[in-house]
């Protein structure tokens, strides 16, 4: 069928436009299409599906892991790919710049190039494959060498313009209104990719971009662009179609941070009761209209790896709550208020502002007097991070297929004050860090997975944080559109199968 | 004789919510080319019944009584000239002085702008402003208050009225303004039958002005004559008070000798 | 034409302490806010480190004192530089430029179209102040007047774009459609038939509304009762006097309003997704991007510094005792 | 020796609308003896309100010397010069804006009697209804506001104010211009009476001769900032020595035009 | 002047419904007891399908009368304290300005024009991101849009009114300029400041309404922009949601000028006589 222009709703323009330098969602929504990883994420067993590498191993100590790489595979430019490529991107990039790689190729001394289809990376302390490769999706974005070597990396003209091995071509951006790809010709997957033109609309406004839908300007509306209130009505519009899947590497956790600075949430008692005091059936029902699972605890149900169901649970149980914030030590007063906390719900969705809302009611229903901090981003990052001037906080912390990328570090003691979505709440628990600390460097899969099993019991037994929901995003796309949801981070693989029915 | 220019009789008049009418059962008439000067107290009703005679009486006011127009009908603007008391009120700050005479002229005459721009500028200098064809380009405000009230009185003459009223158009004007705007009334109706109604409260202005004199008081109209009767042989107490407090360069002075 | 011209100067420079103010007032209220721009920047990264913060900091001047920083910008400013913006990692000027014309176009249309159509309306209302005619255009006008903007567009949007699809739902021209010429002007103006209608709707019952008591106060001034004494017709005096006179408190306003209108089209282009000004002051407040922000509330000012010199100009050309000097045919 | 010597009075207006920036005041210089009503003339916009305000302290000259009851009158300042300014007041043109616009008879009175301690406050009402009376008028009416009074009782009231401080000079600016004929007798009869009673002096302004003759014993013709002419008010229009003073005698309507036929 | 003004139709319609919106504000603890942002019922209860909820409820089961009737309280309190503050601020600056006069009065002036050619809107955006969305941070963020038009209005008044005869009078009547000033001229240059108070007010609660709507109103508080921003996601599958906020929004607006348009009527008409 003939390939056409696609148009995506995009909701936000990052300033940063290169995914070896940044890693994150919203980068990848549109970056993923140009510069590819070394793997995606796949729904088939292991999880892993190749792109520009087609293997990778590791060695017996865990101190190297050795990675074929695909052949034949050119930069938009022209020039081939190799091995060369990769091992500046991971020398240069990765390891030196980005924000996540920063922490996980710390140890990375060197990578080896024996030939162009050979890359050998070197760790100076073990590092488990298993980890590597559950990363590989985000952080291993592959950069030109000969486009970035000697120049300011951060600077340089291409991470505007990108230039990648992509099944799409960088076409222009017009800030404010739009992205413009276009079809990579010489892709190096044959007959792929099929769409000639992928148009990312910049909408910031939800609303609008639900009306752009109905209205046939866009095709596609990812990361639930449309409000979930009008997901029942938008299914039933003719020619749209709503997906629930294609989400289920990039699961947003909702979570309420603790500081444990503060007195009384010193006490697991009345952290007990506030876990105590949520509705997760109601939070799931009325924030998230049902598109979202109850959260047991710090790794998501839909993780087939690592989760376990075998953790602490806190049912609703108002009274238990009341009960709990007697036996701490605070009765209720002549108003029916035991104490006063300040809630800082997270600014940067409408789900985590909601539930704010929500929990300022659940808490007030056991006696919590809250007041509500609004704060937008930078303010919020400042404050609960960096300030630490919060008693609870609202986060959409992320799970990204292996706990050690960004879900210990939401507990483990330590981590620098400045440091965003991290334990900036001032919990220290010697147990829980040695686990963390032991898990880095276990090289067993199974022992591994073991590790983080025990690591989610102690968390719900002390909660450092609670988890209350797990979400995943949702995607309204035409119906017109084939190989939808094809991987679980589809919104930000790289859409080479994606075709589009005339 | 020719038939007068109106004529009114048990003309009432009051306005809306007052207690008390403004004008009571004035009879009073006009011949062509008649210079009438009415005269009274503040609050008499000069300005109310030079209004309902010009045909452009306050909103509101209920006239009671027949006002008859034996000499043809007698039309705004047209057959009849109003001056206003303040001269600078009565035109258009934002509107040159051309166009003034442009809007008059044509709302009654078929002349072009060009036509009606020319017999203005003739009309200008009648009434003696300096460099007509200029003034005609000129705005409102760049004239002296006299100079304001000759054009007022130029507009007023412009389509050729039978009869010019002029409600105190000189008593917001120093003396010597004053002097030559009278200069001025005095000798537009010269030889043309033009009748002018006069408004004031100055005896010594009526009198230089006018051939008969009208006085009322409190709504009334107490007393009617020629000018020269009127003030050597008052009929009514309220006219010999009117003359008695009138003051001229031959008046007793009111302070003895200096200290 | 050179008194306009040192009129335009003086004017310009006269204006330059207000906007010295406004720069300075600016730069220190987002100096108060929570968080700087490498604050704004992790959070919008979803993550990053405390030591790639401090360098970033460093790199950006932020770990600086307040006033190097502000006499640091004030000096470029001066330059006719307005540096280099952390939000969207580019130079500032160029992305002023991308969205003004949008802004400009935005406001200027909402303008025009409400100034015509609300004084011919008002002219009408107040020519029989009273009347049937009048009341229902007072009242519908001040029903308009009370109407929040963002809430007509989305209104209008949902009937208009989403429902009858006559006008597009967002954005200010086709994307990507390689328009150029008539074409593109054509297909700009059909984009921005909605966002002109919400923001013009409320300027259109507010002008209605000054035209219209303009013209009774008009009518009972002396001169439109000597006009009438004069013999004009009504329909004359009305336009002649009333509707001249009228259009003097309209035009001041229309300077006012100037700043008013600019800070109605942010939510208008909120509601409309139009790259414009309010949303890069939203940007830049977002990203704490002081050097951004102080350039789009400068230029915001110029433009409002810019539609009052014009207003005044418009003001003097209608009333010729402004500007003109004394009466010099005394 | 004179109650007021004015010496050379020079005032000119930042940007004078009709004269761009020419002398308001041009070396004005005059006296006037106790008891005694100094009349001054001139056509419109020849300085008499501005030497009026000059004289007051409203507005202050560039150049001159004023001497008022044997002091430096512009040396005075602050305290000193409030306190001074009983002996010197003023009655304005326009006797509706002359006075606040809420303001009611007795408060306007009782302001006067306040500012200058005439008379502790319990006696005011007493005080009130004795200037009323003074003046010529109801004593009922102290209650009213001035809004609903006629122009001439508003400028009867405006007298009351004057005299209240016991003035030795009063500045009258047109003070019966925007009264008609018959009003205007009766107040200028109250201004005689008052000076014959309390010993004032006037500076008396106005532009029509005749009714600043009636009044005056001296007459000043101004014209253009300058004092032109000075003479006796009683044959001033008898013996006209400038231009200006001729062209007013010949302006000044005569009551029997058809006996002075040349 | 009361009475002139309660003559009007205007007055009596926009008088009537602003008398039924300050008693339901005042009135709002006894009408709708308890905190209206409490969830009390099923989420998105249509209107009038509930007896308990008669205008139904919101996405998390809040009582929309119950919002209705406390967002007009906090609307009603930010429309007049915002007004207020700014009618407060302009009186002050410009009276000084023009009782000060020289360079005072042209320092004052320049601020006045800088706040003045900044759109207020952008300001008070950044005034609200910056420093946080409170009750206070909005009033006083819209004040800050609003003053300038008092300052100037009273400057001009009181320039105006310096030069009038009976300010002449009371300082040859030796009275000293405080008092002048305090008695004599403020209580004239004030008035017509009241009188564009209305526009004032309706304008802060349009503002405020605004502010809410890009989410920058105090999240504590139950406003009408808040609710109206909180539907508008929902705008095409519950519209009442914000329909009925909307309306109370607008409607809230006539009121105040209608009763504004009735007093500077009778001001007019006052100062015409
Ligand atoms: N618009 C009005 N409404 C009510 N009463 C009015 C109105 N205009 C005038 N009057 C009253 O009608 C009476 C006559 O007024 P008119 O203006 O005719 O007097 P006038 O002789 O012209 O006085 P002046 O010399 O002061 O101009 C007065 O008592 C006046 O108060
Ligand atoms: N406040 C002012 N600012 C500037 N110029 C002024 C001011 N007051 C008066 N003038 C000018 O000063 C000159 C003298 O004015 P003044 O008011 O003293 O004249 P006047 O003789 O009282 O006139 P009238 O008879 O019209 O009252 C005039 O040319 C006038 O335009
Ligand atoms: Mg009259
Ligand atoms: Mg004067």
């Amino acid at each position: 069928a003939a390939g056409g222009r696609l148009v995506v709703a995009a909701d936000s323009e990052p300033r940063q436009l290169n995914p070896a330098i940044v890693a994150s969602n919203g980068v990848f929504f549109i970056a993923s299409k140009i510069v590819e990883p070394l793997a995606e994420a796949s729904f088939e067993a292991g999880g892993l599906r190749p792109l520009l590498a087609t293997s990778w191993e590791g060695s017996e100590d865990g101190l190297a892991v050795t990675f074929r790489l695909r052949e034949g595979v050119l930069w938009h430019d022209g020039k081939p790919f190799t091995s060369a490529d990769v091992a500046f991107s991971a020398l240069e990039v990765w390891k030196p710049l980005q924000n996540i790689g920063r922490s996980l190729f710390a140890n990375l001394e060197d990578v080896e190039t024996p030939d162009d289809q050979t890359a050998v990376f070197r760790f100076s302390k073990p590092t488990p494959l298993q980890l590597v490769a559950n990363a590989l999706p985000v952080v291993s974005a592959v950069l030109p060498k000969h486009v970035y070597e000697g120049t300011e990396i951060a600077a340089n003209p291409a991470n505007a313009a990108l230039i990648g091995t992509g099944p799409f071509v960088w076409g222009e951006h017009k800030p404010g209104e739009y992205y413009l790809l276009r079809r990579n010709a010489a892709y190096w997957a044959p007959d792929q990719p099929k769409i000639d033109e992928l148009v990312y609309r910049v909408l910031p406004d939800r609303a609008a971009a639900a009306n752009s839908l109905e209205a046939g300007e866009i095709q596609l509306a990812a990361f639930s662009a449309v409000p979930l209130t009008d997901l029942e009505r938008v299914s039933e519009v003719p020619g749209l179609e709503v997906v629930t899947k294609g989400y289920e590497a990039l699961t947003y956790q909702l979570t309420v941070e603790i500081n444990h600075r503060n007195a009384h949430l010193k006490h697991l008692k009345v952290r007990q009761a506030i876990a105590h005091a949520i509705d997760r059936k109601f939070v799931l029902d009325a924030i998230f209209l049902g598109y979202a699972a109850e959260a047991t605890g710090p790794v998501p149900a839909n993780d087939p790896t690592f989760y376990t169901p075998e953790v602490e649970l806190y049912p609703h149980d108002v009274e238990k709550a009341r009960a709990l914030l007697d036996e701490a030590g605070y009765p209720a007063g002549a108003d029916g208020t035991r104490f006063k906390l300040r809630l800082l719900p997270a600014p940067y969705f409408n789900e985590t502002r909601q539930f704010g809302d929500y929990l300022r009611q659940a808490l007030a229903a056991v006696g919590i007097d809250a007041v509500i901090v609004a704060n937008d981003s930078a303010g919020h990052q400042k404050a609960v991070y960096t300030d630490h001037e919060f008693d609870l906080a609202v986060a959409p912390t992320v799970f990204r297929a292996d706990p050690a990328i960004s879900t210990t570090i939401l507990v483990r003691s330590g981590v620098p004050a400045g440091t965003p979505f991290s334990n900036q709440g001032g919990y220290e628990n010697p147990e829980l860090d040695a686990l963390i600390d032991e898990a880095l460097i276990t090289l067993d899969s199974g022992k591994r997975v073991d590790l983080y099993k025990r690591f989610q019991k102690l968390v719900t037994e002390d909660l450092p944080l609670i988890n209350v929901a797990d979400w995943s995003f949702t995607s309204v796309a035409s119906d017109r559109l084939r190989g939808l949801a094809s991987n679980p981070r589809w919104a930000v693989s790289n859409w080479a199968d994606l075709e589009q029915e005339a | 004789m020719t038939a007068p220019l109106f004529l009114c009789r048990g003309l009432t008049a009051t306005y809306p919510n007052a207690a008390r009418p403004a004008l009571k059962g004035v009879a009073l008439e006009m011949a062509p080319g008649e210079r009438l000067a009415l005269i009274g107290e503040s609050g008499s009703g000069k300005s109310t019944l030079a209004r309902i005679l010009a045909g452009l009486p306050p909103e509101g006011l209920r006239v009671e009584g027949e006002i008859l127009r034996p000499g043809g009908e007698m039309r705004l603007g047209r057959d009849v000239g109003y001056v206003f008391q303040d001269p600078g009120g009565s035109l258009d700050p934002l509107l040159s002085i051309g166009g003034h005479f442009i809007e008059t002229l044509r709302s009654h005459l078929p002349l072009s702008r060009r036509e009606a721009l020319a017999r203005a500028a003739g009309l200008l200098a009648k009434v003696r402003i300096p460099d007509p064809e200029a003034a005609l380009r000129s705005w409102p405000h760049r004239f002296s208050g006299g100079q304001r009230q000759r054009i007022a009185i130029a507009l007023a003459m412009a389509p050729g009225p039978r009869l010019l009223v002029a409600d105190e158009a000189t008593s917001a004007l120093d003396a010597l303004v004053q002097a030559e705007i009278v200069a001025l009334l005095r000798g537009l109706g010269e030889g043309e039958g033009l009748g002018l109604l006069f408004v004031t409260h100055d005896m010594g202005l009526a009198a230089g002005l006018a051939d008969r004199i009208a006085v009322l008081h409190e709504g009334r109209l107490v007393e009617i004559g020629p000018a020269r009767r009127v003030i050597e042989d008052p009929q009514d107490p309220h006219t010999r008070r009117l003359l008695a407090a009138h003051l001229d360069l031959d008046s007793p002075r009111l302070v003895g000798e200096a200290p | 034409m050179r008194p306009l011209a040192g009129f335009l100067l003086r004017r310009l420079i006269g204006g330059v302490p207000a906007l010295l103010i406004v720069a300075v007032g600016v730069f220190l209220l987002l100096d108060r806010a929570g968080g700087d721009a490498v604050d704004a920047w992790l959070v919008s990264i979803g993550g990053g480190d405390a030591r790639m913060a401090a360098a970033l900091r460093a790199e950006y001047g932020l770990d600086q004192s307040v006033f190097s920083r502000l006499t640091f910008m004030l000096g470029r400013l001066v330059q006719g530089d307005f540096g280099w913006s952390f939000a969207l990692n580019r130079p500032i000027g160029p992305a002023i430029m991308e969205r003004l014309p949008n802004t400009l176009q935005l406001m200027g249309a909402a303008t025009g179209i409400s100034f015509l159509i609300g004084s011919a309306l008002g002219l009408i209302a107040g020519r029989r102040p009273g009347s049937w005619t009048d009341r229902l255009l007072s009242g519908g006008s001040l029903l308009l007047y009370s109407v929040p903007s963002f809430w007509l567009g989305l209104a209008l949007s949902v009937i208009f774009a989403v429902r009858l699809r006559w006008f597009p739902v967002s954005g200010i021209e086709t994307i990507a459609s390689g328009k150029t010429g008539l074409d593109r002007a054509a297909d700009v103006a059909w984009h921005l038939v909605l966002p002109v209608a919400a923001l013009g709707m409320i300027y259109l019952a507010l002008f209605l509304r000054v035209m219209r008591s303009g013209m009774v106060e008009a009518w009972g001034q002396d001169y439109a009762l000597a006009a009438r004494a004069r013999g004009v017709p009504d329909r004359r005096v009305a336009l002649n006097h009333a509707a001249r006179n009228a259009l003097v408190p309209l035009v001041t306003m229309l300077g006012l309003q100037a700043g008013a209108m600019l800070g109605g089209s942010v939510v208008i282009e909120s509601v409309f997704g139009i790259p414009g000004f309010g949303r890069l002051a939203q940007e830049a407040v977002a990203g704490r991007d002081a050097p951004l922000l102080l350039a789009v509330v400068l230029v915001s000012a110029l433009m409002v510094t810019l539609a009052n010199i014009l207003t005044d100009l418009a003001y003097g050309a209608l009333d010729p005792r402004v500007g003109s000097g004394g009466r010099d045919a005394a | 020796m004179s109650l007021l010597e004015v010496e050379g009075l020079t005032k000119r207006y930042a940007h004078s609308d009709a004269r761009g920036g020419a002398k308001a005041l041009d070396g004005v210089s005059l006296s006037i003896a106790a008891g005694e009503t100094l009349g001054l003339v001139g056509p419109s916009g020849c300085g008499k309100s501005t030497l009026a305000r000059v004289l007051l302290r409203l507005t202050e000259p560039e150049a001159g010397a004023i001497r008022f009851e044997g002091r430096d009158w512009l040396a005075l300042k602050g305290g000193g010069l409030r306190r001074a300014r009983g002996a010197m007041q003023m009655v304005f043109q326009d006797p509706s804006t002359a006075f606040h616009p809420r303001a009611t008879v007795s408060g306007a009175l009782a302001e006067a009697l306040r500012l200058h301690e005439i008379a502790p406050r319990r006696a005011w009402p007493e005080q009130i209804a004795v200037r009323l009376a003074q003046v010529g008028l109801d004593p009922d009416l102290a209650a009213r506001p001035l809004a609903a009074l006629s122009g001439g009782q508003r400028q009867r009231v405006a007298i009351a104010r004057a005299i209240a401080p016991k003035p030795r000079l009063i500045v009258l600016d047109e003070a019966v211009s925007a009264l008609d004929a018959s009003v205007r007798g009766k107040v200028l009869e109250l201004l005689a009476r008052l000076q014959r009673e309390m010993g004032l002096s006037y500076l008396f302004i106005g532009h029509d001769l005749a009714v600043v003759r009636a009044i005056s014993h001296r007459i000043a013709v101004m014209e253009a900032g300058r004092i032109v002419e000075t003479g006796p008010a009683e044959d001033i229009a008898k013996a006209p020595k400038g231009a200006l003073l001729r062209r007013l005698i010949a302006a000044s309507p005569r009551l029997r035009p058809w006996e002075d036929t040349p | 002047m009361l009475r002139e003004i309660l003559r009007r139709p205007e007055a009596w319609i926009g008088g009537g419904l602003l008398l039924i919106l300050l008693l339901v504000a005042a009135c709002a603890p006894l009408l709708a007891p308890g905190d209206p942002l409490a969830i009390v019922g099923r989420p998105l209860i249509r209107p009038f399908a509930n007896a308990d909820f008669p205008l139904g409820t919101d996405r998390l089961g809040r009582d929309l009368l119950a919002g209705l009737i406390h967002g007009a309280r906090a609307s009603a309190a930010v429309g007049l304290a915002a007004a207020a503050v700014a009618m407060l601020l302009g009186a002050t600056v410009g009276s000084a300005a023009g009782f000060a006069g020289g360079w005072i009065d042209e320092a004052m002036m320049r601020v006045v024009e800088a706040f003045q050619i900044v759109p207020g809107f952008l300001l008070a955006l950044a005034f609200v991101s910056a420093l946080g969305p409170s009750l206070w941070t909005v009033v006083l963020a819209i004040a800050l849009g609003a003053w300038t038009g008092p300052a100037r209005l009273v400057r001009s008044r009181v320039l105006s009114l310096r030069e009038a005869d009976f300010v002449a009078a009371a300082r040859v009547m030796g009275m000293r300029s405080g008092e002048i000033a305090l008695r004599l001229v403020m209580p004239l240059a004030l008035p017509p400041v009241l009188a564009i108070s209305a526009t004032i007010v309706a304008g802060a609660v349009l503002t405020e309404a605004a502010l809410s709507f890009l989410g920058l109103g105090d999240p504590n508080a139950v406003t009408w922009g808040r609710m109206i921003a909180e539907g508008r996601n929902q705008l095409r599958s519950a519209a009442y949601l914000s329909m009925i906020p909307g309306a109370a929004l607008a409607l809230t607006v006539v009121a105040v000028y209608l009763l504004g348009e009735a007093v500077t009527e009778v001001l007019a008409r006052k100062r015409r006589a």
